[in-house]
């Protein structure tokens, strides 16, 4: 913990993940309370259809005449929403396939791992476009989707850190005394293992929002809410890149660059926090 | 009786090679038909090089190795066919201390939790006294100054010293040391060998001591099994073996030991491939006095006066001293 | 006249975000042609860095001072162009971990080959031949040429190194632990060869390691070094036979010895001080058994007893013999 | 050399049970499914009970599940995966004709994410925690953030709507989309046979925005991995080993250290290939590319079930088969590898 402390402290990089994802998830809790307009209220004349920024729009207005600032707004809450529970599932699911896999080893692992293997060289994205088109287009089955083509990383990453763990000397030493495998499990492995789940979790949040953002760009997305993905794809189908309306589809883009910016940054320093071989500068003597 | 009667042990490995292994498996014999008892009170050096076999026979005594033959009698019990209660209990009596003390410390307990594991595994209502008795027994005093701290908050002979109170709480009557001052400096690994010395004479406590350094093997045992590609060469006495050897090459590993003052018989090569021993004595390949019936079979073992024994067919015909 | 090396208050200083340490904090010896100097200390010493500064191969966070002459020139303040020139062409260095300092995607040929085509400007072929050999040299087989480090075993690995180190027949070879992940029989294998070595080639060296008992075996002269200051320099029949300080007398008294059981280990009791900064006064002084005043007040020189022989402390006389 | 050949041997048969995995995954996920496929691919409310059965019949899925899965793995083995309900003709013909684009769009991918990835990635472990490492880090980790699709669409916006450079979508103009009779269907190599200066100029603007666009998605990934491996090579013993020899710092760098650092690369490359073909169903998308990945985004969206099964089943083999060839590689580059 202190090492990780220790990393966000001397990483600017860190911080500035932190406050970007402080600030993106205060405006997913307060944004609808904040928000200038209702998102779905089309306009009354016409001049506010596909109107550039103003003072009345800040960031323009759709083909109907929706405000996009307050798209935006909404926006965020449902991205981040689909982002962490996917992340969740993804993360769960990998966590205890990995660990199952790392220390049962022998068949249970060979076959777990052929499976993660035949998952990995399926392009995930198109995984979960088939998941979701068969599915239906709500926002749980694009949780879920997501959630089950991102376990595989988290598989990957908790059953080679289990492995080492399996291996080290205090384990040995624990069943040298007699204990169990649970027991070694959850004393032992878990401890271990859980820092990089951890720092694996913000990772698989900021793939999980692209693979939202892709699904949505597809025409995938819950047509019944806003998130950044589904405004681009409106505008995408509007054609605002041949019209010029560079304000249609430029700040939902901006906020998922900013929120999976913000996130790689955190899981970068607590990759270095928790990897030392990345860490720098030691001393020879 | 001896505490520990260890009759023709043989550890094997299964080997992977390469992508093969999903199609056959091959066995390394680490451990081949080794014997040895330990009485009560007494410590027992298993010497030789790396590969030797010695960490395996000190795992495969403590019936924590897979495919694992012959018989492990602690106090007449085959510990290798112990189930249940009474595997637990026979673990309660016999711990281990491992080479290194930063790898047999979990990082993320404190001292109190690992030196505690074991009364928790066991089912041990712990009291403090308990924890601090061990830690004393260790020599690091005061306790208090030590449970609240990370393994990483201790330098290296003050974590193997944890590493010794965890394996003292449960006061066991056998303790495998495998190579257990190995990785510390010269001056801590002289604490921690004056540290088992007196543990000894106090708790009256057997050790398996697993080294590969001739002259901690000879401060700290009174009898010495010399291993060699998994057999063991030579064994008896302490003083006995070390100072007069018979095995070709027991003599050779005394005379390059630094500071042994004999003259040196460097052999030269490496020790061959285990999965590929030689056919009869499995030394004969590099030893100096290597004739033809070596070649044939492997040596008995002969009892050269009682308890010194050696596997070499010149000591089979006492023609002369070989 | 005639030193090959001769260093002068060696410093170094390592700046790290968190702290400043001085690893090595002025050392001062020579080296006669043909000798083995022997560098012993416990870890943490300085004489990994004190090595590594002379060959001028530290991070940048290092910080070197000091003098030293190499066949009269001084290398600490060469310009690194001229520095390359001299680096591994006069002064070679053998590292610890010899399948580490090979590369692993290279044949070892290739590796030996490569300063031959540098600095003394051979075609590719003719430094192939050379490097055959020298592995012929160093008693491996010159078929070998086209291995990579992998196939090789550990002993013929750090012989490979060697050829390496010897391909530009430098003047000096620094050899840091170059045994210690080894056996023992390969370490006799390695110190005879290196001793053949020196013969041959009229090499000087530098031998660097934890292990007293095997520095005695090599060494014409040790010097032991506790924390960044060397404590005292001595031929080495007489730092056995007579040492001074009192780390040297507790480090030899700790030593296991073959033949001789001691009843106790000497045991020198705390820690080594922090670097960062050092104390003032005599580095050893919190755990020596005899101090005095002075000892803490003020860093004693390395004050010269006898012929070759000089020990830095302020009560040595006091002192008697052991 | 014997050893290589078994291994590849080795390296084939294990190939097998992944692909089978993957195939029996693909025929669960399809089968198993919440919802009736029949029904979703109808797609609509007001269907017969009657169209129904008949189309139930005509795919086969009135059968019993494991009746359904032989027929299926038959299937997949003669790579026949039946007609394509949009276009009326066989899913094998309209992948086999839609592949060369999917493949040059992707090793455009694959050129510039090795180009901007693996230089930028030593050069920032060389000049490790100097500013300029800092600013490339941000640039690899930007590169990730940025959504792809968005990134298409900006790249549009700029290079072809507002300054006019490069045209917006497809892989020819308009004027060849009738003259022009390809012959391998790989435009580059077309361009190049039929001698034609003007349609290679035509074809290479069309590729590189979206191969640049492709590209970047990666370099994010590859640009990283390479830092750090770079870093753990550059603090290896053998490469201080290297510098003191008194080699030049560039020969340590290409000779010594990348060799070694493109060892862990290329094991990830294979990883990098499913994720390149991901992005490219986005690149086809923004661009309207004529390639495999918008067939499948198309017969989604028509509920073409032969298609989906077929271009899925289709992709995975491609996958599994150029991780067999890293894998290979791999062992080509780094003499460890036992055979």
């Amino acid at each position: 913990m202190a090492e990780i402390r220790e990393a966000f402290r001397t990483s600017p990089f860190g911080k500035a993940g932190l406050v970007i994802v402080g600030i993106f998830a205060v405006l997913a809790i307060i944004g609808p309370y904040i928000a200038p307009y209702d998102p779905w209220k089309t306009a009354d004349q016409l001049e506010d259809i596909l109107a550039p920024p103003s003072w009345r729009h800040p960031l323009g207005t759709d083909e109907l005449g929706r405000d996009i600032l307050s798209q935006v707004i909404y926006g965020t809450r449902i991205t981040l929403i689909i982002g962490l529970s996917a992340a969740a599932i993804a993360v769960v699911v990998g966590t205890v396939v990995g660990v199952t896999a790392g220390y049962l080893g022998g068949p249970v692992d060979a076959v777990l791992m052929r499976f993660t293997d035949s998952f990995l060289s399926m392009p995930f994205i198109v995984l979960a476009i088939v998941i979701v088109s068969l599915m239906g287009r709500s926002l749980g089955n694009i949780i879920l989707a997501i959630g089950l083509v991102q376990w595989t990383q988290a598989a990957r990453i908790t059953r080679s850190q289990t492995l080492s763990i399996k291996e080290r000397v205090f384990v040995l030493r624990a069943r040298a005394l007699g204990a169990g495998p649970l027991y070694i499990m959850r004393r032992h492995i878990l401890p271990n293992v859980l820092p990089l789940v951890f720092a694996n979790m913000t990772l698989v949040t900021s793939l999980a929002i692209l693979s939202e953002a892709f699904l949505s760009f597809l025409g995938l997305g819950d047509p019944t809410k806003f998130s950044w993905g589904i405004i681009i794809r409106y505008a995408f189908e509007t054609g605002a890149v041949s019209i010029g309306a560079w304000w249609y589809f430029l700040p939902a883009g901006i906020c998922i660059m900013l929120v999976v910016l913000g996130f790689s940054f955190i899981s970068n320093t607590l990759d270095e926090a928790l990897n030392p071989k990345l860490r720098r500068g030691q001393v020879v003597i | 009786m001896a505490l520990l009667e260890v009759k023709g042990l043989t550890v094997s490995y299964p080997v992977a090679v390469g992508l093969s292994a999903f199609i056959s498996r091959r066995f390394l014999v680490a451990v081949d038909r080794v014997s040895f008892s330990l009485p009560e009170g007494r410590t027992l050096a298993l010497v030789g090089e790396s590969g030797c076999g010695k960490s395996s026979t000190g795992l495969a005594v403590l019936g924590l190795l897979e495919h694992v033959g012959g018989e492990v009698l602690f106090r007449g019990k085959d510990v290798l066919r112990l189930r249940g209660k009474a595997l637990k209990e026979f673990r309660r009596r016999a711990q281990i201390v491992f080479q290194d003390p930063y790898e047999s410390l979990n990082p993320k307990m404190k001292v109190r939790a690992i030196v505690g594991e074991p009364l928790r595994i066991h089912g041990i209502r712990g009291d403090e006294g308990r924890l601090r008795r061990a830690l004393d027994l260790a020599g690091l005093s005061p306790p208090d100054y030590f449970l609240e701290k990370y393994p990483h908050e201790l330098s290296g002979g003050e974590r193997q010293r944890v590493a010794i109170a965890a394996a003292l709480i449960l006061d066991p009557e056998l303790l495998v040391l495998d190579e257990p001052v190995s990785n510390l400096d010269v001056s801590i690994k002289a604490g921690i060998m004056n540290l088992l010395r007196d543990l000894q004479e106090e708790l009256k406590l057997s050790y398996l001591f697993i080294t590969h350094d001739l002259a901690d093997s000879f401060f700290l045992s009174h009898e010495v099994a010399v291993m060699y590609l998994g057999v063991t060469v030579e064994q008896g006495e302490t003083e006995e073996v070390l100072l007069h050897p018979v095995h070709p090459y027991t003599k050779a590993l005394l005379s390059v030991a630094p500071g042994s003052g004999r003259e040196k018989v460097i052999l030269s090569g490496d020790v061959p491939d285990p999965l590929h021993p030689p056919p009869g004595c499995r030394f004969h390949p590099r030893c100096p006095a290597a004739e033809k019936r070596c070649v044939e079979a492997p040596p008995g073992e002969v009892e050269l006066s009682p308890g010194h024994s050696v596997r070499c067919v010149k000591a089979e015909s006492p023609r002369e001293e070989p | 006249m005639g030193e090959v090396l001769s260093v002068r208050d060696l410093r170094v200083v390592y700046r790290l975000p968190t702290a400043t340490v001085e690893a090595v904090g002025g050392v001062s010896f020579s080296l006669a042609p043909g000798e083995i100097l022997g560098l012993a200390g416990e870890s943490g010493c300085g004489k990994t860095s004190a090595a590594c500064a002379l060959m001028r191969i530290l991070p940048g966070t290092a910080e070197v001072r000091g003098e030293a002459f190499l066949e009269g020139t001084e290398i600490l303040g060469l310009p690194e162009d001229e520095m390359s020139k001299v680096r591994w062409r006069r002064i070679a260095m053998v590292f610890q971990n010899a399948q580490a300092a090979l590369n692993p995607t290279k044949t070892i040929g290739y590796q030996i080959a490569e300063p031959l085509q540098v600095h003394l400007g051979y075609s590719r072929r003719r430094a192939l031949q050379e490097a055959g050999t020298l592995l012929e040299r160093v008693r491996i087989d010159p078929k070998r040429l086209r291995d990579y480090p992998h196939q090789l075993s550990g002993g013929m690995r750090q012989r490979a190194v060697i050829a390496m180190a010897l391909a530009c027949r430098p003047a000096v070879l620094i050899a840091d632990e170059p045994t210690t992940a080894l056996d023992v029989m390969v370490q006799a294998q390695i110190i005879e060869l290196l001793k053949e070595l020196r013969d041959e080639y009229g090499l000087s060296l530098i031998y660097i390691s934890h292990d007293l008992m095997l520095l005695s075996e090599i060494c014409t002269r040790i010097a032991v070094m506790y924390a960044g200051l060397i404590a005292e320099v001595a031929p080495t029949g007489e730092l056995f036979r007579k040492p001074l300080h009192p780390y040297t007398r507790k480090l030899l008294g700790a030593v296991t010895k073959l033949g001789f059981r001691a009843q106790r280990l000497e045991t020198i009791p705390g820690s080594p001080p922090r670097l960062s900064p050092p104390p003032p006064g005599c580095r050893f002084a919190s755990r020596c058994h005899r101090t005095t005043e002075a000892c803490g007040r003020e860093v004693p020189g390395l004050e010269p007893v006898e012929e070759g022989h000089a020990v830095a402390c302020w009560n040595w006389r006091d002192d008697g013999a052991p | 050399m014997g050893g290589i050949g078994k291994y590849i041997v080795q390296r084939v048969l294990l190939t097998i049970p992944m692909l089978f995995i993957l195939l029996t995954a693909v025929f669960l996920m399809l089968r198993l499914m919440p919802g009736d496929p029949v029904l979703a691919m109808l797609g609509g409310r007001n269907v017969s009970p009657e169209l129904i059965e008949q189309r139930r019949k005509e795919w086969g899925l009135d059968k019993p599940l494991h009746v359904q899965y032989l027929n299926y793995l038959a299937q997949v083995v003669r790579f026949d995966f039946g007609k394509s309900s949009r276009t009326g003709r066989p899913v094998l013909y309209e992948l086999r004709t839609r592949l060369p684009a999917t493949l040059e769009l992707a090793f455009g991918g694959i050129f510039f994410a090795a180009l901007f990835g693996i230089t930028t990635g030593i050069w920032a472990a060389v000049r490790a925690d100097k500013t300029s490492d800092h600013v490339v880090r941000l640039f690899h980790i930007g590169s990730f953030a940025i959504p792809i699709f968005w990134l298409g669409l900006m790249f549009q916006m700029v290079f072809a709507v507002q300054l006019d450079w490069l045209p917006v979508a497809k892989r020819v103009s308009g004027i060849y989309a009738y003259t022009f009779q390809p012959i391998t269907r790989f435009y580059f190599l077309d361009a190049i046979l039929l001698r034609d200066g003007k349609l290679l100029l035509d074809v290479f603007k069309h590729w590189i925005l979206p191969a640049v666009t492709l590209g970047i998605a990666l370099t994010g990934f590859l640009g990283r991995m390479t830092r750090a491996a770079m870093l753990e090579v550059l603090d290896a013993d053998y490469v201080t080993t290297a510098r003191s020899k008194g080699l030049a710092e560039r020969v340590v760098i290409l000779k010594h250290a990348l060799r070694n650092a493109l060892i862990p690369i290329v094991t990830v490359m294979g990883l990098q290939f499913a994720i390149l073909m991901g992005g490219a169903v986005l690149t086809e998308t923004v661009f309207s590319w004529p390639g495999i990945a918008g067939f499948l985004v198309r017969s989604l969206d028509a509920r073409d079930w032969n298609a989906i099964q077929g271009t899925i089943v289709f992709i995975g083999v491609f996958i599994a088969t150029v991780n067999l060839i890293v894998d290979i590689l791999y062992s080509i580059i780094d003499p460890r590898v036992r055979y």
